[in-house]
């Protein structure tokens, strides 16, 4: 158990080293770095500071361990648009925001989705089944965004209901998270149902009917702790999926997170900020799949005792 | 869909018991007929179909409603945006980028992913262990910020916006194939081609590589739709095929702030992106059923 | 053997259960009928499709819904019909009168709980009690089929064990609640040869012990040589051929019973030529309305492709459907 | 017997590595699949290979095929090594040796015309025009008792019987001397058996050929196979001509399999020899006799002395201590 969760500690770090990698490329795929770096309008003597604080005239590796070194601190350098603070600053401040959708919309998900996977599943082939179906289908094929602005449309402009944008109180949160979550739910639920199929199917289940369980413990216990690990397993990958669905949702919305900062930054050119928030990002993607990583293993002895 | 027996097919299994598959769903003939008129032909035909330029508007016709809302007219059936351009023929020509972008990133990864998993599920061992690194790598990266990064960084365009979505979508195939690889390589019909002296390369080309094409097909079909839906969000950011080319989620763009005057304009391509995802959707699900070597008698 | 046989205890009477099918009506089980008496083994020896496991699951009223239905048919229990019996009477009857062991062991049990958490689990549906008295009575159960220190085994998991102890363990679920009647679904398929020896004792010995009556499902002559009093052979949803199992052996009446027992190798002796029974059993969706093997049978004639044979008796409790032994 | 036998095995040994550790791969055992076996077997003749799951007898199969690579000893095929064959002669041996594995549902390409699953090792190993090939097809598929307009279906359209037989038509294209025979009926069903037990021996009538059966079927290696070895966890514990064992088996695991095999007919008991415990885990197997931890007559010396390998009989070996 300690060595499987040292292993993927360790995976997670390459991942890691991977994403400092691509952001440093990033900023030098295309000649000179400081094009990239800083915007056009950036004075002879803002570019020739940078060029030093960056050691760009050194050779490429050098940079790189700079870059590297100041990275693993947390330091990105400061930021070109909002001046006086640090990109890390700046990034850590809006965190909380996105963290606080991206999770309502996970717990929108996981309420919704898992019981309705399992009754899916339970009544197959009857109406509720395709009902289920039908919404889950659906909810694969909008938009988040366009979802968003609909939703918009209809509660807060022509019903009045909800507020239209910001953040502060649940009533500005509904219509972000569900918009974000919406997908989720319908993957998640065709996930839960098709694991179900499968886990009802199997010779255990035969084995506890012929115990004599009532059909609620049969499902509720045996089978969904059984199915379970299946859509655990999107959601390590669907994390990230979450946090960049957040850059287009938060802009929907005006939502004052790091997606939001995200799109401002890369607008403005303010490449030490868009650096500090990719890293943020894959830090708190590869966060998640740990901690999912380890519910596996609670969920699954195999794993446990390996 | 009241039907008295269940659609199914028994099947004899090696042990006898007659295992039920599940009831096949209907020939996708709705679906397919919205692919063809919404996005094939469109994407295809564009300049023959579209009734306006689609760049180029009439400030006189600006922000008209469709043609049942009061003040619409025929000329312009789905209404006009803000600079007066006519919205049926932006989403004609919007299906062009949807289509291209599609099945050239379908294609690009698609050939990418398969040839890793395969390589990766039929040696294992450390080039496995590498490959599977990448492709956790690789749907690990937050896609969409990579691509708002990218286009920051070299500008957006048809290219940017392929390699973006070929950096997600090989790796889907890469771990895809490689899961049913490493099944089928423990199938005593490989051991049975080692036997008779077939390459490496000659397994993985005639054994493996027909027995995953099924599973291929459907995988690509549905990915279409992800596609789709992804070159949708970076339009909508600006990170997409840059303006003035029209592309149904940069008209949504256009349409957001304006939602509340003239709704019609954000409406009508999210329809356009929503069908067309969702038939492909359904085509996946009945291909899936179709094809998935698990539901057929083998 | 010392067992005592006493009176019938489970009664089938003319069991039909239907796959209905985009294919066509599959008649898994089609008009079976047998009765077991107390402390009795009863082989049910078929090839796979020929409808066994159906019957066993149908008994139990576990055939998979919708697509299977029990259509016709009476199943009596110490004289209940238990096809008349709501799902919830079933359950107490399930695991506590009538009991099974499923063939696999490797999938039949959750590998994601403690065996001893599945064990008190079937335990605790029938008996009620301190959690102290069910883990002792778990622990009895592993004894029972001679789980080497028990106390300790009902902390592992599925996956810690071997295959041999893994079927002990199922056996032990399906006897904890000391059922009368137990199915066994071949139950030692997938044991080692010397594994499934140890099994076969271990249930001999149990049934020796609580005067169990045990149905044994096997594709397996030499299980029922070994094992049983008595043994109904079946063949495409139907029981072609039934009686004591010396009987069988000594007399076999039916040309498919008898093709079987020479069509297999035996330890004893080397035959010149094995008998091949030629073709292949018929699909069972497009059934020939006569008997289901006149196409295989060597001494087919017209009306055995016309009607099917009624059951003629070939000795005491010994009958066997053909129509060759009208004359007889 | 005076020709050299068509295979040979020389002290075979194969050890898997058991490896753990995080990134250096550290190596912490090793699983003696098969350790040190010998035997031979000559033309036309059968050699069975009889154990429980883990006994090394399908590790045996696939050294033999060359589908792993020995740790140690040889097999050679005409008094050639096979491990050690390149270019030509590994193509001659690719059709010199064939085999049949036990589940006709996963042996056949699903995605294969059974006259391309059939051609298969012709058109790897020999330049053959297409004609002769499909002549050579329709040749064998009669062999077996299939017919020749079958040659165009794909596998899902026949039933496991039927599609053993084609896979050992697709065994027997290229006229090899040996096939591998890896439990080749006992995934069918029970009246199938013979059919396919009948062909494969009339088979070996008409073209001579070798097999190596692979089974856990003692009375199916009596009617099929000329000599039997019993293998126990990697080692060969008693071998001799199939009368001879099934007459008077020595050591007391053959006896105990023996024991354990089902009857014939109910009249039939035998002694009862019910084997203690199970199979121990072939990484780092029991000290000197590997049988000693389940051996109902072990002695004190079996814990500690490995039995050597003792010929009782002319051809009949047994590795006990109470033969020595």
């Amino acid at each position: 158990m300690q060595r499987y969760i040292i292993i993927r500690l360790l995976q997670s770090l390459l991942a890691l080293w991977v994403m400092s990698l691509i952001v440093f490329g990033l900023a030098r795929v295309t000649g000179d770095p400081i094009d990239a770096l800083l915007p056009i309008e950036a004075t002879l003597e803002e570019r020739e500071t940078i060029r030093r604080n960056w050691g760009l005239d050194k050779p490429l590796h050098t940079q790189y361990l700079v870059f590297l070194s100041k990275a693993v601190r947390g330091d990105f350098g400061n930021s070109w648009k909002w001046q006086g603070h640090t990109a890390m600053g700046l990034v850590l401040a809006r965190l909380p925001a996105t963290l606080e959708l991206a999770g309502v919309a996970i717990a929108i998900s996981i309420v919704l989705a898992l019981p309705l996977g399992v009754l899916a599943a339970v009544k197959k082939d009857t109406l509720f089944d395709s009902v289920g179906k039908m919404v889950a289908l659906l909810g694969q094929s909008l938009p988040a965004f366009w979802l968003g602005i609909i939703l918009m449309w209809i509660f807060a402009v022509m019903l009045g209901w909800l507020p239209t944008s910001g953040r502060g109180g649940i009533s500005r949160l509904i219509l972000p998270a569900v918009s974000l979550g919406w997908f989720q739910v319908a993957v998640i639920m065709r996930l839960v149902r098709s694991a179900m199929l499968d886990v009802l199917d199997s010779e255990f289940v035969k084995l506890t009917r012929v115990k004599g369980l009532s059909e609620w413990k049969v499902i509720w216990k045996h089978c969904l702790r059984n199915a379970a690990i299946v859509p655990l397993t999107y959601f390590a990958i669907n994390a990230g999926v979450l946090m960049t669905g957040s850059v287009v949702i938060e802009n929907v919305f005006v939502w004052p997170g790091t997606g939001r900062l995200a799109l401002e930054a890369i607008q403005a050119r303010d490449f030490q900020v868009v650096q500090a928030i990719v890293i943020i990002f894959a830090t708190v993607f590869l966060f998640a799949n740990l901690i999912v990583d380890i519910l596996y293993a609670y969920l699954d002895p195999r794993i446990r005792y390996q | 869909m009241a039907q008295v027996l269940p659609e199914s097919v028994p099947r004899s299994t090696p042990d006898g018991i007659v295992q039920e598959t599940l009831p096949s769903r209907q020939f996708p003939g709705i679906p397919l007929f919205i692919l063809v008129f919404l996005l094939v032909l469109p994407g295809l035909f564009a300049p023959y179909l579209a009734p306006h330029n689609p760049i180029r508007g009439s400030l006189r016709a600006r922000l008209q409603p469709p043609v049942w809302v009061q003040g619409g007219t025929i000329t312009h059936p789905l209404g006009t945006d803000k600079v007066g351009r006519d919205i049926l023929s932006r989403i004609i020509y919007g299906a062009r980028i949807s289509l291209a972008v599609s099945l050239v990133a379908i294609l690009v990864s698609g050939v990418i992913g398969t040839a890793l998993g395969l390589m990766a599920g039929y040696f294992g061992g450390r080039l496995d262990a590498l490959i599977m690194r990448l492709v956790d790598i690789s749907l690990g990266l937050p896609v969409i910020l990579l691509a708002l990064v990218f286009v920051a960084a070299i500008g957006a365009s048809f290219i940017t916006v392929v390699v973006v979505t070929t950096v997600l979508l090989w790796a889907r195939y890469a771990r895809q194939v490689r899961g049913e690889t490493l099944s089928i390589r423990e199938r005593d019909f490989i051991a049975r081609a080692r036997v008779a002296g077939a390459s490496h390369f000659r397994i993985m080309l005639r054994y493996i590589f027909p027995n995953v094409i099924n599973t291929l097909t459907v995988l690509a079909t549905l990915q279409i739709g992800a596609v789709i839906l992804l070159e949708s969000a970076l339009s909508f950011l600006g990170a997409g095929i840059p303006r003035p080319t029209p592309t149904w989620g940069s008209m949504i763009a256009d349409g957001r702030d304006l939602i509340v005057v003239a709704w019609w304009i954000a409406m009508f391509p999210g329809l356009a992106i929503m069908l067309t995802v969702l038939s492909l959707n359904l085509l996946g699900d009945w291909l899936r059923d179709r094809l998935d070597p698990k539901l057929r008698n083998i | 053997m010392t067992r005592h046989i006493g009176d019938v205890i489970l009664q089938v009477d003319d069991l039909h259960t239907y796959c209905f099918t985009r294919w066509g009506v599959v008649k898994a089980v089609d008009g079976v009928s047998f009765a077991l008496r107390q402390g009795e083994t009863l082989g049910i020896v078929g090839e796979s499709g020929c409808g066994k496991s159906m019957t066993a699951l149908s008994l139990l009223r576990l055939v998979p819904r919708p697509v299977a239905r029990i259509v016709q048919g009476r199943v009596l229990l110490q004289g209940e019909n238990l096809l008349d019996k709501s799902e919830r009477e079933m359950r107490h009857i399930r695991g506590r009168r009538l009991s099974m062991i499923l063939q696999d062991p490797q999938t039949s049990l959750n590998p994601v709980f403690t065996i001893g958490n599945q064990l008190l689990e079937a335990i605790h549906i029938h008996h009620k009690g301190s959690p102290r008295t069910l883990l002792s009575r778990a622990i009895n159960a592993l004894s029972q089929v001679r789980v080497a220190a028990p106390e300790r085994r009902v902390e592992d998991y599925p996956h810690q064990m071997s295959g041999g102890m893994k079927q002990r363990v199922v056996g032990a679920i399906a006897l904890s609640c000391e059922p009368h009647v137990i199915i066994a679904d071949e139950p030692t398929t997938s044991l080692d040869v010397t594994i499934q020896a140890q099994y076969l004792r271990l249930l001999r010995e149990i049934q020796e012990e609580t005067g169990l009556s045990i149905i044994f499902i096997t594709h397996d002559f030499g299980i029922v040589a070994k094992m049983c009093d008595r043994v109904m052979v079946m063949y495409a949803g139907r029981v072609v051929e039934s009686g004591p199992v010396r009987d069988i052996f000594n007399h076999p009446a039916h040309p498919y019973t008898q093709a079987l027992l020479q069509s297999v190798p035996t330890m004893e002796e080397r035959p010149e030529r094995l008998y091949a029974i030629e073709g292949q059993p018929p699909a069972l969706w497009e059934l020939p309305p006569g008997c289901r093997f006149t196409a295989r049978c060597p001494y087919a004639e017209a009306r055995c492709e016309q009607t099917y044979p009624s059951s003629f008796a070939v000795g005491v409790d010994h009958t066997a459907d053909c129509w060759r032994l009208q004359e007889a | 017997m005076s020709e050299t036998p068509l295979l040979q095995v020389h002290h075979l040994k194969k050890h898997f590595p058991v490896t753990r550790g995080l990134l250096a791969m550290k190596t912490i055992g090793w699983v003696k699949a098969v350790d040190d076996i010998s035997f031979s077997v000559p033309q036309g003749e059968t050699l069975a290979l009889v154990g429980e799951s883990g006994c090394g007898k399908t590790t045996t199969a696939k050294l033999i095929l060359r589908l792993e690579e020995p740790t140690d000893g040889e097999i050679l095929i005409d008094g050639q090594p096979v491990h050690d064959l390149r270019g030509n002669a590994l193509k001659a041996y690719r059709t010199a040796v064939q085999a049949v594995f036990q589940d006709p549902w996963s042996s056949l390409n699903p995605r294969m015309r059974v006259r391309q699953i059939v051609a298969e090792p012709l058109v790897i190993n020999r330049k053959m025009s297409r004609a002769a090939v499909a002549a050579r097809v329709q040749e064998v598929l009669d062999s077996v008792g299939l017919r020749p307009q079958q040659a165009n279906l794909y596998p899902h359209e026949f039933s496991g019987g039927q599609r053993q037989r084609i896979a050992v038509a697709s065994a027997l294209i290229s006229q090899p001397k040996l096939i591998i025979l890896d439990e080749p009926v006992s995934a069918l069903d029970v009246s199938i058996r013979a059919q396919i037990m009948n062909l494969l021996v009339d088979l070996q009538q008409a073209y001579h050929v070798s097999y190596v059966l692979i089974a856990h079927h003692l009375a199916t290696t009596r009617y099929m196979a000329h000599e039997v070895a019993v293998m126990y966890l990697g080692k060969i514990v008693e071998r001799a001509r199939t009368e001879a064992l099934f007459t008077e088996p020595l050591h007391p695991y053959t006896r105990a399999l023996f024991s354990a095999a089902l009857p014939g007919h109910p009249d039939i008991t035998r002694e009862e020899i019910i084997l203690p415990g199970e199979v121990p885990s072939p990484i780092n197997p029991p000290s000197g006799c590997r049988f000693h931890t389940r051996c109902p007559v072990a002695q004190s010396q079996c814990a500690e002395i490995e039995p050597e390998e003792t010929d009782i009989a002319p051809g009949h070996m047994v590795a006990c201590h109470l033969y020595n």
